[in-house]
Parts: C-alpha cells; structure tokens; sequence
C-alpha cells in the first residue's frame, strides 16, 4: 500500500493486516507468532497472507500454550526481536497472564533499562458475535492495573491500521485488543492523514448535553446513540479513549467541565473496572463541574451469559440512551 | 441511519451477533463417507494404519479380526451391533447438527467425523461409577453417559453452557479452555482415592480425561500428569490425536509420539487405532480396571482423524492435504466394523436396516427439538452466579428486568 | 479451643492456624494443601501442627506449580471436598490464575448451581517484609474484578479467626487475603463474642473530620493515624472493607454522609484498582453529601520496588495524615 | 502511642520491615564441612553416589579420575586447580554472606553449599558467547560470568533487582518466579537459530537454563521443552537437582530420575554427579557444543545436594534428614578435587595456602563493600518503569519527591 495512493475502504480486519504488512517491512526484526497465524492467517485472517511473504521464520505457527508463546516472545525481545503474539481469545490469555505480569511487565523496570520489552500481545476482545464461552470477553482491566504495561483498544479500521504500527515500533509491551465483532467494519483510508500519536485519547464528536467516553467494540454503539440523540435535540461529546494505560483523561476532563455530565460505557464487568476509574478520576477533578454523578454503563458483573442473552448483558443504544435521559434529569 | 428502537426491535442500527467471521470461515465441506473400496484402496489404509509395531489394534480397516498379546477382547455379536448402532447414531448426530449449524439453528459445532471408535470405545469402557472429563469434542463419550444430543446442542446454539447433570450422568460440562480439565480430573481422581474407592471391590472408581493432540503442548497437562503421578491418581488420560489442532499438524506439539509422554513420569502410555473402536475399548477398559485396583495414571494415545473440520467456522482447505484426507477415509470406524459384521455373519440386512431407521428418527427428533428450544431471558444472565447469591447481583437483576420491561410494556421509551 | 474458655492472646498467623483447625475438625471433607504446608507448615507457619493432628491425607504437600494447587482443587471440589488452598506469596498465584478465573470463578455458572466450588485459596499479600521481588505484591483487585469469585481480606487476629471459618463454610470460591506483615501482631480473643458475618465491612472508630476507607495491612497503618489526628483535633471514622467482592459500601455511604469527606487508602497501584471502584461509587452515591473529592493514598502504579525503597513505596502515618490535611483543606 | 514522625524517624508506629517471620524462620545452621573422612565413610559415600549406572562421573568422592565411555576430559593440572580455586571461593562467598545476613545486612541470602561443583562446571563449560538464564540460586555461575558478587548482594540487600548487564556478561537476571526463565532461554535460543548462530563456526552460540528440582513440575518447563524440541532450539536445559524444594523432598515431584524426563519430548537426557566438577563440565560442553551444532535441546540433571537450609528464612531441621545430609557430606565437591590434586602431586601446599588467602580478602572485600552499599532514593521506585516513559510516572514521582522534601527541609509538617 504506496502512501500518496488514493484513499481506499478497508475493513479494521485488512486494516490490521496491511498495519502488520507495513511494521514487517519496516523492520526484519518484527516476527508474528500465535496459534494457527501461520498458513491459517489466524482465524480472523488478520495475519492472511504474512507467512507467504514474509516466510516461515518471521510469521510462524506456535505449540498450542499461552504462556509459552509470552515466555518465548519475552525470550525472544532479550534476543533483540520485536515479537508481535497474537492470543486466539480474549479468554485464552490468561495461562499466559503469569509471563505478562510477572516478567513482560516487569523486565525493563528490574533491569533498569538494560532489557527491553518491544513485545506486542494483541487481543481480539468483546462480545457480540453469538459465540461459546471464553470467546466474549473483555478483560482490559486485569492489564490496565498492571504497570510495567501498555494497553491500548483500536476501534475503526484507520485507527486499527495506524495503532498497530504505533504499537509494534514502541519499546514497551503493548497489550494491543481489537474488538472482535468490528473486524469487517469498514472505513476509507487516506495514508495521507497523519495518525494521532499512539497514547491519545480522541473527541469523536463535540457536543453540549454530556460526555461519553468509550473505547473498543462499544464505540460504534455510543456514536449511534450520539446521532440519535441528536435527533432528540441532544449533542453529546464523544471520547474514544484509544489508550486504557496510560490514560490519556485531560479530554475528558475538559470536555466533562464544558458539559458538567459523563457516562462511561464499556462492555467488561464495571466493579473495579476501567470504568471505575475514569469516574473516580473525573469525580476528583471535575469536582466542582460535574452536575451530575458519572454513571457507568456495562456489562453486568457476572461471567459472560450464554449467547442468547448477550444482547441484553451487552451496552446497546438504548441502555446509553437511558443513562443519557437519568444523567439529564439531574 | 440508526435510531431508537422500539420495542419489537431492539437490535442496534450496526448488526451484531453472526455477522462476524470473513464468509469463507463459515463453510466447511461435508464428508462422504461410503466405504466402498477398491482392494489397492484397502491395502493402502491396512498399510498406513499399522505404521509402527506399537499401534494396538484388533480389527483392521478391512475387517478383519486380528489378536494382540496384551489385549484380548471378548465380544458376542450383540455387543459388536451396539458398538456399531452407537457409532451409526452419533455420526448421524453429528451430520444433523452440522446441517443444523449451516441452517442457522446452532451458533457453531464442532465436529467428531472420523472419531466415533476412539469415542464410542472409551465410553463404553467407563463402568457407570466412573468419571469422565470431556473437552469439547466428546459428543460420542456423551452418548455413551446417556447425556442427550439436545443437551450438546443447547451449548452450540447458545441457549446454555451445559445443562446435563454432571454428577448423576459422570460425565463432567465442556471445558473449552485447554486442556484445564486434566487437572480437574486429577482432582477429582485423588478424591476418589482419599475416599478408599481404590481396589478390588465392585465399588471402585476410576476417572478418565478427554483432550487432544494440541493440548499435549499446555502446562496443564504436564502438571496433571505429574499430580496423578506422585498421587497414585486412578486417572486415565485419553488422547484421542486426530492429527490437527485447528491449523497446527501434529509437528508443531511434538517430536516424537505422543503416548511416549508418559515415559518421563513413570506411568504407562499406550497407543491404540482409533479409528478401532475394539481395540480401544480393549485398552481403555484394561486402563480403567488398572486404576480402580490402584495402578493409574495410565496415558493413552487413540490415533484418529479429523475427518471434518475443525468447527464449522473452520475453512481447512487453507492447510489440510486431501490426500490425507483420502488416506484416512480408507480407515473410517464404522465401514471395517461393517464389513466385519457381514462377513462373518454377524448380522442381517434387517439390522442395518433397523439401524439406519433409528438414525432418521433420531436425526428427525434432533432436529424439531433444536427448532423448539427455547431460549433463556435476561434473567438467565442474573442466575446462580453465586451458590450464596449477594445482593449486588439481586439489585443488578431487578434494575435490568424492570428496565426490561420498560419496552415489552407500553411502547417503551420515546 | 474450647468456647467459654477465657480470652486468650494470639497472633494473627495463631488466629488462622486456630480458625483452620476448627473448619478441619467441624467438617472432615475439608483439605489443606499446597507448597510446604505439610511438615513445615507453611512457610509462615499458618498451617503449623494440622497434618500432625490430621494426616497426611487431609493435609499435603503439593508439586511445586499453582495451576496444579487450584486446578486439582476444583476437581476436589466436584468430588465434594472443601479444599483450602495456601499460595506461598502473593507474586505466585498469577500460575495458576487461568483455574481461578476461566474455571474456579465460572463453574457454578456454567452448571447452573449443578456444581459448587467450596474453595478458598489463601494468599498472604502486602509488603513491609524486606522481601526480594514478588514477595510484596497486593493483587486484590484482579480477583475483586472476576465476577463468581468472593474476596476478602482480614486485618486483625480476632477476624483472622472468624473469617477462615466462615470463608471454608462458604459454598463460593473464597479469594482469602492474609496481611503477612500484620502475621505477628496480637489481640486478645474471645469466643463468647459472635463474629461479624463474613461479607460484611465493619466501622472500626466513629469520627467526625473525615472518613477512611482502607482494607488488610493498612488498617493498622489508618488506626495510627487516627490516633495522630486525634491528638490533633480530627476525628476520622474508620472503616475496614474486610469483604472486596461483593463490596459492601452501606456503611461507607452512611460515613460519608456525616463526614462529607473520604480517603481510601491501599497499598495495591492506584490505577483500576479497589480504591478507584470505592472512590467511583462513593462519589455518585454520595453526590450531594461530598465536600471534597475522595482522595486516594496508594502503593505507586510502578512494579513494587526494591525492598529499600518500600518505606516509602507503601502508604504509611505520613501519607494518610497528609491527605486528611488535603481533605479537610477543601 | 503513635505520634505524627519527624523527619529523623519517619518509620511507623507498629514496626514494619524485618520484624516478621517467627523466630525460628530466621535461623539456620551453619555446615562443617572439613573433609576429614574414615574409610568406611568414604567407601558409604562411594556408594551412595554410584546408585544408578546412569551417573556420569569422572572423579569419585574420594578424589579418584574415572573413565566414562560416552564423556572423555583431558584436564591440565592448572585447569584442575582453577576449577578448585573457583569452588572454594564462591563457597567463601556463599558463607560470607549467610554471616552479613545474621547480621542484618543482607535481608536475606539463597546458599549454594553443596552445588558449587554443578555450578562452576556448568559455568566454566560455557563460551563466552553463549547465554545463560539463571533462577535464584546461581551465584557460582554468575561468578563463572564475571558477574562480581557484590551485584548478587544488591537483590538480597533490597537495594536493587539485578544490577549487571545481563547481555554483556551473557547472565542473565535472577528470576524468582519459578521457572519462568526456562521459556525466555527457549525464545532466547529461538532467536540465536534465527540469527544463523548455529553450525561449526567459531560464532556459533548456545543457551543454558538453569532451574531446580521442584521447578520441573511447573507448566512453563514442559512448555519450554515442548517448544525447544519443536523448533530445535540450541538450549540446554540444566536441572540442578538438590534433591530438596523448600520442605518437599524429590518423591513430591516425580516418580522417576528427572533426566527421564527428556524422553518423552525427543530429545536427550543425562544425569551426572553434580557434586563432580569434572563430570559437570564434560557433560555440559558437550551439550553446549551440541546445540551450537544444531542437535538441541538436551537436558541435564545434576545430582547434588542442598547443603544448607533453602535460604536464611528456612528451618530445615523441622522436615529434613540429619543422616542423609551427613551422607551427602562424604560427597562434598570440593573436598574430593583437593584429595585428587594432592594425592596425584598436582598442586603444592603453596597454591592451597594460596587460595585460602585469596578467599580471606574477597571475604573482606565483599562485607565492606556490602556496608557501604549505598540505600536507593526514593526516585528509585518510578525510575525505568517504562522505556518510553509517561506523564503518570512523571507526575508521581515528582509529587512525591516534593512531598519527601518537605520533611527533610525545616522539620516537615506539623
Ligand atoms: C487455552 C486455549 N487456547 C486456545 C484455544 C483455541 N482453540 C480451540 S480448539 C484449538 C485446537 C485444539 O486442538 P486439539 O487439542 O488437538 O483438539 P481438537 O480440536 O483437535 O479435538 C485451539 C487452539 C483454546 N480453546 N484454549
Ligand atoms: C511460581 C512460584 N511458586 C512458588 C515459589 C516459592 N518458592 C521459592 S523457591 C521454592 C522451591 C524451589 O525448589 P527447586 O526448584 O528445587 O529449587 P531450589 O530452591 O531447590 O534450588 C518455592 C516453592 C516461587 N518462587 N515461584
Ligand atoms: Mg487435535
Ligand atoms: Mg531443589
């Protein structure tokens, strides 16, 4: 894909893909290794096409087991590699949870810089797909409470192009999710654009009524309630968070200090959750301009539900509007 | 352009659920397994099925009844017809829900095509008091347990999580994350030991342990292999390697074969056909009865094949060689059994006949029992998340059905 | 231990070695197993003289490997035993965190209540031992995020007791947090005095300036600085969670209330933690009583450092004082 | 009664670090080992050590060379003595710090007593090019390394987590998880496969990983062998078996001989007299040279034995056997090279006197380097959080720093 090239559509799938294209050609020293990424190209095809190009060295299958793809990735990022590990699903990361919070995150910090850790683990996380359990989760939380990592959510194909580039060329582990349901979404990319830089948060939409941040698979939802809400003569200020740790809140307390109300949406569990601290974060800051309590909408804090039931344990557009019309009615 | 819904419609303006997966990850390619073979055809699976002096087998692809040193079977016509009805009506199961998943009446399925005799033979092994493990393929070890088709099928059409009982059945729910329920089954095995049910009496228990080729590579596994060792576990781990794990062939877990494992703890490891469903009821009921008289762990390996996809979602044709494939059908489970069965004359046409009705009604009442089954509400979200329930989840229940109700009622919000 | 005998003084590694005793002889098909709990005891000695008194069949020494300790549990578990599990430190139980979340937690969910996992796996967390790396780690919040787990956390002998009691009785997985640094602290205890229900928070001083918030080894730190506060002038209302999940902030919302003021403080990072789920429901709870932000006192979002540093790492007199100044400065 | 602290003592009112553990946990028991043997208790070690024909070993208890078909080593009388001088002063290391510990000036202090014989072996069979990932306890290797004690002091002391360069000196930093380390080897040796180290060449490298008896029941190990022999990786796996885990003896974590292990994976197992340098040595080079030669990975026990508690907090009189370790006494690694090296006139009393004064200094040099060891500031704990750092970071630590400040500037708040 030659920059200069008119804009073309993706979908966040290819976006991902010509992301991961783009950083191997950039530097030989970026590997792609996972379970089935190989001849498969990963069973979202999100690595489709690497192996035959880059060959068998650079993008290969792994043993099936999670912590020996971290443990070895860690291994191999000590050798001076920059190893990119896809996790099949979101509820498969934790065998290899051990190797991510017991030394990815850990080994820069212990050696005092002498080790680096340029390893990618990306995550297709979320729900929305009717699939069994395992493979709906969303466990940003458990990373985001780990320092040491970096943990960022793509949400749109250009982004998801871009992010990953960003992500791979960084020095410190990225926890790297990508929401799931949104693969074959579709977007034009114009490679004339400049990304954001990588730990930015981004204002979607400016508005006057309320704020709503999100990030990840619950983006989309939140912007179609914004535009319905609009048609109900409310504009609501969007925030996509992009980047769960660090994170980036001075949008947020800007915008939450224009509009003096904030709903968080997410789809993980809300107690001690991502959620959490974005309310308690802008509850202190904005202490003085918030007119209304943050409200939180998420998924409810029990295991994820069989899949007929995941449209009502999932936030969907009315779940956001109705806290939209309770943040209102203070 | 979106818009508040209304109650009759509450799905979002971006359509969710389904409509995920790149098109060609939704077809599979389904097998035509017939069985009639040319002698070279035969002769070629007879030869790739015994490579290796160390494989077990009592019946060969061709039919044939052959004797090993260690194993031998005792078996009357009877039980070889029930062998082979059980391995008729679990693939029927299998072809009927695969058929089901393509109609949409299943989220997903994954298949056990190829793996009816390492199933049917291990399950049929178990004595009612023991234990089994399954991971999520085990649909003919179900069978065996008495757990209906339809309780599998609520699983893949996201109506539950698995709603058989897992005690009175002995058979434990799917465990999808692998191979976590080794470990479980080394638990429950060194229970069944501290509770004294080791030994001769007709009481004694042993626990078996489904999982795959792929799953041999997770520190679960090592780590239930090296508990049921230093335990004395009456536990015995099942490998059926059906040569794939997804997209990864056998090379990518191991070196060498996989039943060679257990060399390195100090327990036994056999490898049996697979695709010999008396062959591995032979083994797997000489495992069982070492265990409960105290002599487990035992691994065996049970070679079979995938003969299907992985899941429905799975589009094998990215990797897998066809004339593997080919080679495999040469060695289906049920055609020697079959063969053998006419040949000796064992049974009549009328038994193939009956056999082959049974497996339209059950095909037919699978099929109207997925149509009718009835899917959970909200509640179902709220329900038993604790065995002491708190009353956050109490509070979180109430909100969601009263918000709920707040569309089916008036028209809902607007 | 007989009831009626008269107040006897134990430590708080004496109050769970008692309390573990009494769940063993009240119920045969309760376990103690893991790494050096047999002849040894443990390694701070909880499980001191039990596979003496109760053999080696209900008291064992595992293999060396977490996912082994909880995953063989659950098994026990289905089998009908009420295994109670000892995670040496806190550092190790990430080995064995894909049993507790992906099974542990979800099991009687899965199976509709068909399955009960009556375990409780013990973790002595916490640092202000002087230890080496991973001996120091407070990962409440990763469990306080899963939903089928329960979570608790005790910080005085006489809790200690009770509380290992009543988790072992609890037909739910029980996360058990022990203060290690607190182990060897005393406090007479009385067995005619009925304990607390096990999911209950409790106020341990009545105050007026400010409430605080606070949970395991940092109780002790919070009631010395109220102490100082005193002497000062401040009253601070204090108050110890004691139960993680399911939180129970009933009393914190009256506190806070009265005080209009609130300080939570833990030695867990700050970042999507305990403390930020307390801080984001307190301050849409308490609204309108709020007369300044809830401010935080936490470990640093850093890896734990080397122990020379933990002084000043881990929330001490200073630091709380220091926010109850800045509380009450608003 | 507690009272608001004054810049001088800011340490709270209940005493924290250092003031756990019940006394017994701080106290161990310093080993005599003199090497002053009778006969009969040279011929009981003999014994003991030859169990198992499967030992490798070149030089008996008792200093005598034996031949071993597989594992030849020519020796130069000053190689013999190097390897004996190495011994004796990481032992003398290994004591001093055991002292500065009782003293307080160690938090704590892992002993090697008994395995300098595997350590110095296996670190002197090393090329300076190959990498090694140690555990916890390595402290003979990483003087094999060049890595001065000094830095292993500074975890124990708390004032830092590994100070070397863990490329530059190919050691890699203690891991204490156990046995994460064996997984970063094996990706460690993926990479030097990938970068063509592999072949005759002079450049060619190699990895050893080095982990304990009771880390082989861990997942992470047979994932790292699964992996190693999946991609031949030239990783040599180096088990030091102590024969102790803490409190768990060897029964706790296998049935049979750790080596065994191999087997099951493809790929070589040797055990060797880890209390024999010279045997430790052979076998180790020869691994190491295989896996440079692209014939890894290999695994190696190492029979020895913990000669002191597990580390300074461990009272192992509560659990271990007072007779086994006095068998284990007769096989002291040192004592034998030194019989060796007198009885065949290889060394004069000159060099003996000689390494003991050496060890006398170093003794000294390590204790008043260790007190002079300067305590990090508190700017420590945000220092190197990330490569990359970030405005969080920054902005705690520069709060905190203030607020550090206003106690040490006019008496602080009050
Ligand atoms: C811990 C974990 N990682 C990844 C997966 C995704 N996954 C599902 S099935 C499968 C392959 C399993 O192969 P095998 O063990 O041979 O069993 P088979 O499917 O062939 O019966 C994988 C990688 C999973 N379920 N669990
Ligand atoms: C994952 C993990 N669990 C528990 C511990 C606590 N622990 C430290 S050393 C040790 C025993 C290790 O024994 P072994 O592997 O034989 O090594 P050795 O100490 O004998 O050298 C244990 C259980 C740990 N460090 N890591
Ligand atoms: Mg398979
Ligand atoms: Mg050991």
């Amino acid at each position: 894909m030659a920059a200069g090239s008119e804009p073309q559509t993706i979908t966040l799938a290819k976006g991902l893909n010509q992301g991961l294209r783009a950083a191997m050609e950039a530097d030989r020293k970026v590997l792609v290794m996972g379970e089935d990424v190989g001849r498969l190209g990963g069973v979202f095809r999100i690595t489709d096409g690497l192996q035959k190009d880059f060959g068998e060295q650079r993008v290969f299958d792994t043993p099936l087991g999670e912590s020996g793809i971290i443990g070895t990735a860690v291994g191999l990022a000590v050798r001076g590699y920059r190893p990119v590990c896809e996790i099949q699903f979101d509820g498969f990361v934790f065998p290899g949870f051990d190797q991510i919070v017991s030394q990815l995150a850990k080994l820069h910090y212990r050696s005092q810089g002498k080790l680096r850790m340029p390893v990618v683990v990306r995550i297709p996380h979320g729900g929305g797909i009717g699939a069994v359990e395992h493979h709906s989760e969303s466990p940003e939380s458990y990373f985001a409470h780990t320092p040491g990592l970096k943990v960022v959510a793509c949400a749109n194909p250009v982004d998801a192009y871009w992010m990953i580039q960003q992500a791979i060329a960084c020095d410190d582990p990225v926890i790297f999710f990508e929401p799931k349901r949104r693969y074959w979404e579709k977007a034009p990319l114009d490679l004339a654009t400049p990304p954001l830089p990588l730990f930015r948060s981004r204002v979607l939409r400016t508005g006057t009524a309320a704020t709503v941040v999100t990030y990840g698979p619950t983006v989309r939802t939140v912007l179609d309630a914004a535009t319905v809400a609009k048609q109900e003569g409310h504009t609501l200020e969007v925030i996509d968070l992009r980047t769960l740790s660090p994170l980036d809140l001075a949008p947020v307390f800007d915008s939450v200090r224009r509009t003096g109300r904030l709903i968080c949406v997410s789809e993980a569990p809300s107690e001690v959750s991502l959620t959490s601290e974005v309310a308690a974060r802008v509850s202190q800051e904005c202490f003085y301009s918030l007119a209304a309590p943050v409200l939180r909408v998420t998924g409810f804090d029990t295991p994820y539900p069989p899949a007929k039931c995941e449209e009502d344990y999932l936030p969907d557009l009315d779940r956001v509007l109705d806290a939209v019309d309770r943040v209102l009615a203070y | 352009m979106p818009s508040r819904n209304r109650p009759s419609s509450r799905s979002s303006p971006v359509p969710v659920a389904g409509s995920v997966g790149p098109p060609d990850s939704l077809v599979g390619t389904a097998m035509d397994i017939d069985g009639s073979h040319t002698p070279e055809q035969v002769i070629a699976g007879l030869r790739a099925t015994s490579e290796g002096e160390d494989l077990v087998q009592l019946l060969t692809p061709e039919g044939q009844r052959v004797s090993h040193p260690q194993f031998e079977l005792e078996i009357s016509p009877v039980e070889l017809q029930s062998l082979y009805r059980d391995m008729v009506l679990v693939r029927r199961t299998d072809r009927e829900a695969k058929a089901l998943q393509r109609q949409g009446e299943l989220g997903l399925w994954a298949p056990l095509l190829g793996q009816e005799a390492a199933q049917i033979g291990a399950g049929r092994a178990m004595a009612p008091q023991d234990m089994a493990f399954p991971s999520y393929r085990e649909h003919g070890v179900a069978w065996c347990r008495g757990v209906d088709p339809t309780e599998i099928f609520g699983i893949f059409r996201g109506v539950d999580q698995g709603s058989w009982d897992p005690i009175g059945t002995g058979f434990q729910l799917y465990t999808i994350v692998i191979p976590n329920q080794c470990l479980h089954a080394t638990g429950y095995a060194m229970g069944q030991r501290l509770d004294g049910k080791i030994g001769d009496a007709q009481s004694a228990e042993a626990t078996i342990c489904f999982f795959g080729d792929g799953a041999t590579s997770q520190g679960d596994v090592h780590e239930a292999f090296v508990w049921a060792a230093v335990y004395d576990a009456p536990v015995v781990f099942f490998c059926q390697n059906n040569q794939w794990a997804i997209s990864a062939s056998l090379d990518r877990q191991t070196r060498v074969p996989l039943y060679q494992r257990a060399r390195g703890y100090g327990f036994p490891g056999i490898r049996v056909d697979g695709n010999d469903v008396l062959a591995t009821l032979a083994v797997t009921r000489w495992a069982l009865r070492e265990c409960r008289t105290g002599n487990g762990p035992i691994l065996i390996e049970a070679c079979t094949y995938r003969m299907d996809a992985h899941t429905t979602s799975d589009d094998y044709t990215r990797y897998q060689v066809a004339s593997e494939l080919e080679e495999w059908k040469l060695k289906d489970p049920l055609e020697r059994v079959r063969v053998h069965l006419v040949r000796e004359g064992l049974a009549e046409p009328a038994f193939f006949d009956g056999v082959a009705a049974e497996a339209d009604e059950l095909a037919v009442r699978l099929r109207n029992y997925c149509l009718s089954m009835p899917a959970p509400g909200p509640e179902r979200i709220f329900s038993k998340v604790y065995a002491e329930t708190t009353p956050a989840v109490e509070a979180a229940r109430d909100d969601y059905l009263a918000y709920h109700a707040s569309f089916t009622d008036t028209g809902g919000i607007s």
